[in-house]
């Protein structure tokens, strides 16, 4: 702890303690260092706005389908109906769901951009993330671009039942169209990918990247324990674990992800563009 | 505006190819009563409800099974192989669930490993090959959510498989038997035609395991299976499903032969109908029926196109109803 | 033991003792049973001519490439030189190499069969093994037939060095082709089969199904223990193992190989003739 | 007659597509002194060798790694990514071995399980979609032949592996580096060009492994390796390479720099060459560059029709020599 203060000392507006090394970090200073401890590197989450300004190249992003709102299909309702939940998570996120999209460049790599929030609703994905990718992938499709998602979701939404789980089987015919027409496709995968994102989009990249100590999990930790009940090791359902039982093809500091998606980018599309390998 | 909620008549009228004579249930009210949600999800579960081999063995008149992934395991939860329907060959696969505790713990109730979604993909890849129609049955809790299948890829598996059927360039049709649960249901369940049975339910997650997240408490499944709409008349009104395939009175389990002989003919008449599309309308039907689904709420769009006459129209020359 | 006789009383070109149950068996009778034992089932080793005579449907058969056999291009010599080796195989089973091919049908089935002799040379897989079962594989893509291998091997032959490795490439090359034009292949796999062969052709077939007991290993049981020294597990290696393993779609007894081959070629065939599914 | 004794002149020529300006050794008359096959099987195995990595690391300009075959583990005995040669985007695989007996652990000594066989599979499908020349380095003693990997499939995935180069439908220059070990070699070994390193060996068994079988003694492994002719002049004699790349004079291990040098000139030449070709063509030299191996005796055959001009000849517009 930095000159020996309690951790009440730091208002919290002002600090933030990082879960890792136990720092006191100023939060201006956090956010000027793209959310990632300047002590020990430890990753925070972060807005989908902030993501995107950091992976495109400056001022480059225009958004597309962004009035786009769920509807409530099944009339859903837990302790409160699930339009007021939706409402809820719009006032206080400014969004209008778990998703934003839109045209950038990487790296001058001309790309259709998905990134998710997980602040709203636990980067649920319903039929709006549904809609706004394969929207997405359909635009890549359309203008011969790349499609870079960005993945950070606690998986379908329960309360759109059933639809949300075609969103699965939606998104992933507008990728097979996409991979067909021989379009690169990026997965970057963040804190926390889970449930049915990472049994859909966030598993089949052409280059599939994390960011260090992401939790990576088919099932969420309270379905795992209650259904089977075994104990897990540790480290289980991090980045670092699943690069070495082979899904991912690299860890990617947060810092070095623009340059390392373009890099990716500019030899596919090299190659691409010279016909000569076109069968 | 809200504009595209999806409901049975869209995607059934889209993919409209379903024959009146095959007796299959596809509005609500033509049921004598509708079962709760709850009524459905123990149905489903009924252990002494007919599971997929014994389907297979009922309806085809030959089966041979193939077994293996061709690189980790033989899944006894996912069972696949060669039939023959009145001399027109299929390949088929489902998952498998036990009838006594002992077959249940060999079959792992249902639930498969990755390798047992790759052993799917394998007979996919194997019907694409040789043009033969692929039949799916569903009928499992989701799949396994333990350790080992993390580290082998459960996700990655069941995605792979889904984005194959997205793209299988054969006729597929899906028939839910028992619980179509979640993603480990949806690795089977891309198809042409998507039938249930009468009282098999398909949800987004387990009532249990909703129950657990949004009421904090287990025993709110019954509450959760109903908020889900996971029962049958539910998936038709929601689209999600094309028609039910009727049971007889007391349920599936009851009687197994005639549970197969409702699927026999649903699947001869639907194979009838498939055989007959062309590839290509084959695989755009199959996108646009997925693609459907939404339930969207668009300030300032426009409407969005009607869908274009389904191949089922263009190919008989009616005019649309 | 038949009768409490001892085995020395049992002549051994009229009698084989199963080294499965003990059982002391009339060879006639043996022979009669397609060489499985009649008491517990035990598959013995099956020539390539019989193995032909009981998997296709009688009298279809007729040989292809019957003189082909093998230079020396090596100049190889161990204890003696590699075409004495060659001259003394080829006395022995009255066979040219360790392969027979041609035309046949199973089950009224157009197909081209490649049956392998592990008689001749451990049924070692040289340029002649590669010669004919490339040729086969391009007889069955020039007239649309299926084809059927029958493997029964210790691997490449040493003799002929890289070229033997080298059929491995060629043989594959021939049957992707062959995949390329969606002609089935089926791969039956006998004891034993390992090495190059396993490594090859006999691991990729549409079907793949082996006998019952085979034993079926990529490195031979001399090659692991020397080189990586560990314990092996009983029933490894064999048809059952590889079976659980998830590498061979059936094990098939050998009364039922004809029948079960033609049904899935009946079948593959079948959907091919009706051209609707063709895109 | 014997008609069909493979020779480095017929496979070269037909592949006619060896730049002299690469300083590539075609014939052994080239070659100032000829080393024994003992020698170079020595030379090969030479722990200060440069290995995959360090090659890689020298020749291109970037090189990013890519990980996994998305379904069981990273294996670091093969090791591949995306790089870049004079601005040329390439598809890196390659077999790794350690350059100390701590990395020789870790990377098990460059023999690869199953599942390296599959990352290298999944990297190959990755150079074929983008159209990328794919690059393969060989060095491995063999596929690791322990229990692991027989139940994992280390047959079946070499098998796949070939299969897979045989019909990769973009430019394919293999590089022998070290040893070349049996089928461990030859999943990583389809090409359209095949290179070895002067003192690079390539082997159907490893000398200790035949001598084991038909000497009864590994140590006669020396006269194995003669018999089997596994050296780079030998492999030229043979054809079963295109060239040889030439070695500093004590070495490949004693320059590194020097001899990353000679395969980066090699290299750049044969991209430059390859990427010419129409796509179908290289289809069919690849074809038959492995259809050619053999050496066959057939009473009474008419001799095989000579090879068609090879699309070298025939884009050159130069007649045959
Ligand atoms: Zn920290
Ligand atoms: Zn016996």
């Amino acid at each position: 702890m930095p000159f020996g203060r309690k951790p009440n000392e730091f208002p919290s507006h002002l600090w933030t303690q990082c879960p890792s090394c136990n720092e006191m970090l100023f939060n201006k200073q956090l956010a000027r260092n793209l959310n990632v401890c300047t002590k020990c590197d430890h990753h925070f989450r972060l807005g989908a706005r902030e993501r995107i300004e950091l992976l495109v190249d400056k001022g480059s992003f225009h958004e597309h389908d962004a009035a786009l709102t769920s509807g409530d299909p099944l009339g859903f309702t837990d302790s409160k109906p699930y339009p007021e939940r939706i409402a809820a998570a719009q006032t206080k996120s400014g969004e209008k769901d778990a998703i934003i999209t839109g045209e950038a460049t990487i790296g001058d790599n001309p790309v259709i951009l998905a990134v998710m929030d997980f602040e709203f609703m636990g980067g649920s994905m319903g039929t709006v993330v549904g809609e706004k990718i394969t929207r997405a992938a359909e635009r890549a499709l359309a203008e011969r671009r790349a499609l870079v998602i960005v993945s950070a979701s606690g998986g379908a939404r329960m309360q759109e039942g059933t639809l949300a789980l075609m969103q699965m089987a939606k998104i992933l015919g507008a990728l097979a169209r996409l991979d067909q027409a021989r379009l690169p496709y990026v997965s970057v995968i963040t804190d926390p990918t889970t449930g049915g994102v990472l049994a859909s989009y966030a598993s089949l990249g052409d280059i599939i990247v994390a960011e260090p100590g992401a939790l990576i999990r088919f099932s969420g930790e309270r379905v795992t324990s209650g259904t089977v009940g075994e104990k897990l090791p540790t480290g289980f359902g991090k980045a670092e674990f699943l690069l070495e039982r082979g899904f991912l093809d690299q860890i990617v500091p947060r810092p070095q992800l623009r340059e390392r998606i373009g890099f990716f980018l500019t030899a596919f599309r090299a190659a691409s563009q010279d016909l000569r390998w076109s069968l | 505006m809200l504009d595209r909620i999806t409901g049975t008549k869209r995607t059934v009228e889209a993919n409209g190819h379903l024959p009146v004579d095959a007796n299959l249930i596809t509005e609500p009210a033509q049921l004598a009563s509708r079962v709760s949600a709850w009524e459905a999800v123990q149905a489903a579960r009924n252990i002494q409800r007919p599971h997929t081999l014994d389907i297979v063995g009922r309806v085809f008149d030959r089966f041979h099974e193939l077994h293996g992934d061709r690189g980790f395991r033989d899944d006894p939860a996912i069972v696949g192989g060669i039939a023959d329907l009145d001399g027109r060959p299929v390949v088929i696969v489902g998952e498998q669930k036990g009838a006594s505790t002992e077959e249940n713990i060999a079959r792992n109730f249902g639930m498969p490993h990755p390798e047992g979604y790759r052993k799917a993909m394998r007979l996919y890849r194997l019907a694409e090959k040789f043009h033969l129609p692929l039949i799916t049955f569903i009928d499992t809790p989701g799949a396994y959510p333990g350790p080992e299948g993390e580290e082998r890829g459960q996700a990655e598996a069941i995605a792979q498989s889904i984005l194959l059927m997205a793209r299988l360039q054969t006729p597929i049709v899906v028939v839910i038997l028992g619980e179509g649960g979640s993603g480990g249901a949806l690795a089977l369940g891309v198809g042409d035609v998507v039938l249930a049975m009468q009282n098999a339910i398909y949800s987004v997650i387990s009532p249990e395991g909703c129950a657990a997240i949004l009421w904090r408490s287990p025993a709110e499944a019954e509450r959760a299976a109903k908020a889900m709409r996971v029962s049958g008349p539910d998936l038709l009104e929601l689209g999600v499903v094309d028609a039910l395939i009727p049971e007889p009175a007391g349920g599936a389990h009851t009687d197994h032969a005639a549970t197969a002989a409702a699927i026999r003919t649903a699947l001869a008449a639907q194979l009838a109908k498939l055989e007959r599309v062309p590839a290509a309308d084959l695989m755009s039907a199959r996108y646009e029926r997925f693609r459907a689904f939404g339930a969207l709420d668009e300030a300032g769009a426009a409407p969005p196109p009607p869908p274009p006459d389904s191949w089922w129209r263009r190919m008989m020359k009616r005019p649309s109803s």
